[in-house]
C-alpha cells in the first residue's frame, strides 16, 4: 500500500469539470493551496467549491473556474471590493452561492463522512438560514432538518503524512481538514513532509490513513486573510 | 466599549469573542484571573493579538484570521470540535459585533441589504448556543441612525438571542420587560441613549455611569 | 479556576437516587472504576447507566443500583452465568434494560455534547433496534429517527488532567470517555496523575477542560473482561 | 476456517475482524502486504493477541477485550471516529461470526431466543456499513441444525447484509440467483454441504476445493 503520488498534477489527474471540491483550511491556516493552484493550472471549470471563505474559493472565483460556491463566507471578509465583484457575478447569473453557517457546514460535512444522512438543529430556525427547510419539534424547540452534504473531492492539507495515508496537522490547521477527509470520494492531501511508516506517534495522528486516498509532497504557502503571501 | 465588554469577563468563564471589534476585547482581559477565550477555528485559551508578521505562525491564529499565541493550558482541535463545544452550550459568553439589535433581541450582523453574498461564518451558532450573547457595537451606524430597533431591517442572524447591549454610549439589559438602560457612558445623558434608540427604553433604578 | 477536588466522595457528592450515569470505558480500557466504586460505596441507588458493557454495568446490578441499564452488551459477552442472572431480573421487573448498538448509542450521546436533538440513520432498519422509530427514506433508503441521549453525571477516566480539566486519554482509553465529556450536565473525571497548567502539549488534549466540571487524582485500576483484575 | 477467511484479506484492504472467533483470523494474514485491521474499540493497524498477561497492556486491547500491540503506522482514536469510519463505508471488509444467516442474507448474531438481554455491540453497524460482509461460522449449531436457513428463526442484527459465508465446510456466496457453493472443505461432497444447508445451493460451475 502506498498512496503517495510524484507530484500535484498525478494527484488531481482525474478530477473534471463539474465536479464537486471541498476545500480544506480556515483564512490562512491549513489550506490546500498548492492542489488548488494545480487545478487552476489544469484549467478544470464549472466546479462546485465547498469550503470555509474566500481564502480558499478566490482562486476558483477570479479565474471563472466555480460554478457554485457554498462557504460561511460568500463575500469578502476584509475586501469590500471583492464582495462588489462577487455580487456582481452572482446577479448576472454567473455565480451561485449558498452562505452556511461554519458549525453547519462542518456537521453537514461530518455526516457525509459518518454515514448520516441527515440532522436535526435548533441553528438556523427563524431565519433565511431555516427558510424551506422541514422543522420538528424537540423538547418543545423548533429545529430544521439539514442534509450531510458530499464531495467527489476532497483537498486537503497535513503537515506529516506517510504513505497509508496517516496524517498530522500543525496546531489550527486541523479546522476542516479532519472533517473532508473521508466526506468526498477521494481525499487528496498534501503534506510538508512525507515520513516513513511508524514516524508519526500513533496518538498523534490528526486524520487517520483510512480516510485519505492519495498523499503528495508540497511546500507550506501562507497567504494572509487580506491576501498577501507571507514572505 | 472594549474596556467594559472586558469587564464582563470573571474567573473561569469560557468566552468566545467574535470576528472583528470584540476580538479587541482579549487585550484588556485582567491577568489574574483565568478567562478562557475560545476560537472558533480551535483554540481555548490562546492570547493577544501577534502585530509582528515576521512572528506570526499561521497555524495559530484566531477567529479573525489575526496570528496569536497559547498560553498554557491551551488546546487544540478541528474545526467540528469547536462547533460542538459552540452549538452544545459549552460557552459560557459570546461577543458579538451587529448591525442591528432589535427591542426583542432579534441580531442581524451578517449581510447588508439587497445582497446575495454574505458573511454568517459561526455568528448565527455563538448567538444561538452560548449561555449568554452580549452584543458590542457602536450605538448609531455611520449615517447616524440607530442600530438599536423596533424591527430589524437586515437580514435576521438569529432570533431573540441577545442578552445585553454595549455601546459607546451605554450598557443596555434585554430583560422580559423590554431593554433596560443600567448604565451611559461618562457624559452622556439617558435623554441623549433614548435619542439614538428606536424602541423605548426602561430606565432601571439604579442607573449608573459606566466604570471601566 | 480549579476543578481538582480533593477525593472521589467530594467528587461524587451530589449524585442523588435515580440519577442517569453515563460510565467510560470499554473493556479493560478507560473505565472510571474508582468513581463508580465510591458511588456503590455512597450507597446511592435506582441508577440509570449508560456505557458499552458489563464491565461498567456490573458493579451497579451486582449491587442492586441501577434501575435500568443502555448498553451495546446488556448480557455478559464471557460469562453466560451472569447472562442468565441478568436475565432473571428483567423478566421479574427489577432491572430494565434496553440494548443499544454501540455506535448508535456513542453518536447519540455526541449529539447530546454537540446541540443536536435528533439524527437520521439506516443503522437498525428492519431490526427491533428499528422498531417503533420514526423513518424517512433518503436517496432511497430507508433511515430511522434517533433522539440525543442525556445524562445528569458522565463519569470518565483519563490519564493525565490538570486543574483547568484538560485530559489525556491513554491509547484506546480514549473509546467512550471523550464522548460522554460534555454530554452531561456534569462531567467529572478520574486521572491517573494531577498536572500543572502547561504540563499538557496544546496539540495532545484528548477531552478539552471546558467539557469537564471536576477532576480527581485515583490509582488505575485494571478489570479484564472476565471479571479478574489485573495483579 | 480462518485460514480460509485470511485468504481474503488482499493488500491495501482496511478490515474488521468482529467479536470472537474471528479474530484468530489475524494470526494467520501473510507478513509480506499491508491489511489494515480495524478494532472498533479505536485502532487501526493493530497487532495478534498477546498471552502472557504480565505483557499486556490495559489500554491497547483490541474489540474483543484482548490485549494486542500496535504495529508501525497505526493510529489509536475514539469510539465515535471508529464508527465514523464503519458508518460511513471506509472498511473494505468485516468479518462477523454468526448464529444464522438467511438465504438472502439476513445476518443474526447477537440475541438467543427468547432473552431480553443480549450483545449487540458493533455488529449491526458492521453488518450495514463495510463494504463486503463475510460470515464465518461453524456450519450447524451443537445440535447439528444448520445454521444457513431460509429465514432466520432468530433476532436478526441486520437485512440482506451477508456477502460471503465460510465455514468449517463450505465457501458460500450470496449472489442474485442465491447461495451459490464455490468450495469444499477437503474430504467433503457438494451433497454433504447441501444435506446441513436448509435452503437450495446452487453448485458453481468452478466448484473448487478449499485452498489455504
Amino acid at each position: 500500500m502506498n498512496k503517495v503520488v510524484a507530484n500535484l498534477a498525478e494527484a488531481i489527474r482525474d478530477i473534471e469539470d463539474g465536479a464537486r471540491i471541498m476545500v480544506g483550511g480556515f483564512a490562512a491556516s491549513g489550506g490546500a493551496n498548492n492542489l488548488v493552484q494545480a487545478l487552476i493550472e489544469k484549467g478544470t471549470k464549472d466546479l462546485t467549491i465547498i469550503c470555509t471563505g474566500s481564502p480558499e474559493w478566490m482562486p476558483f472565483v477570479e479565474n471563472d473556474r466555480a460554478k457554485k460556491v457554498i462557504s460561511g463566507f460568500t463575500s469578502h471578509s476584509l475586501r469590500p471590493e471583492i464582495t462588489e465583484v462577487i455580487e456582481t457575478k452572482v446577479r448576472a447569473g454567473l455565480l451561485e452561492v449558498e452562505t452556511v453557517p461554519h458549525g453547519i457546514l462542518s456537521e453537514r460535512i461530518r455526516a457525509s463522512k459518518a454515514g448520516i444522512p441527515a440532522f436535526y438543529t435548533p441553528i438556523g430556525v427563524g431565519t433565511v438560514f431555516g427558510e424551506g427547510k422541514e422543522t420538528k419539534l424537540f423538547d418543545g424547540e423548533e429545529c430544521v432538518l439539514e442534509r450531510a452534504i458530499e464531495a467527489d473531492f476532497a483537498l486537503i492539507r497535513g503537515h506529516f503524512g506517510d504513505r497509508l495515508g496517516n496524517l498530522t496537522c500543525r496546531f489550527v490547521a486541523r479546522n476542516r481538514n479532519t472533517e473532508m477527509a473521508g466526506a468526498a470520494t477521494v481525499t487528496i492531501a498534501e503534506v510538508e513532509e512525507v515520513v516513513e511508516v511508524g514516524d508519526i506517534d500513533p496518538e498523534r495522528v490528526d486524520i487517520q490513513g483510512i480516510y485519505v486516498q492519495r498523499v503528495v509532497k508540497a511546500p507550506k504557502i501562507v497567504k494572509w486573510l487580506d491576501g498577501h503571501e507571507a514572505v | 466599549m472594549a474596556l467594559r465588554v472586558a469587564k464582563e469577563l470573571k474567573d473561569g468563564m469560557y468566552v468566545n469573542l467574535g470576528f472583528g471589534l470584540p476580538t479587541l476585547t482579549s487585550l484588556f482581559i485582567p491577568e489574574d484571573i483565568d478567562i478562557i477565550l475560545h476560537a472558533e477555528n480551535g483554540m481555548l485559551r490562546y492570547a493577544g493579538v501577534i502585530d509582528d508578521e515576521t512572528q506570526a505562525d499561521a497555524d495559530l491564529i484566531n477567529a479573525s484570521g489575526q496570528p496569536t499565541s497559547l498560553l498554557p493550558g491551551a488546546a487544540v482541535f478541528d474545526l467540528n470540535e469547536s462547533f460542538t463545544m459552540i452549538r452544545g452550550g459549552h460557552l459560557d459568553l459570546a461577543v458579538l459585533g451587529a448591525y442591528q439589535v432589535s427591542e426583542t433581541g432579534d441580531l442581524a450582523n451578517w449581510q447588508l441589504q439587497g445582497y446575495h453574498v454574505g458573511g454568517i461564518g459561526g455568528a448565527i451558532e455563538l448567538a444561538q448556543g452560548a449561555k449568554r450573547v452580549v452584543v458590542a457595537m457602536e450605538h448609531t451606524d455611520k449615517n447616524g441612525k440607530p442600530r438599536i430597533v423596533k424591527q430589524c431591517s437586515l437580514p435576521l442572524t438569529a432570533r431573540r438571542c441577545v442578552n445585553t447591549i454595549i455601546t459607546n454610549l451605554a450598557y443596555i439589559e434585554l430583560e422580559g420587560a423590554g431593554l433596560v438602560l443600567k448604565e451611559v457612558a461618562p457624559g452622556i445623558t439617558p435623554e441623549e441613549v433614548q435619542a439614538n434608540t428606536e424602541p423605548d427604553l426602561i430606565i432601571s433604578e439604579d442607573l449608573s455611569e459606566m466604570e471601566f
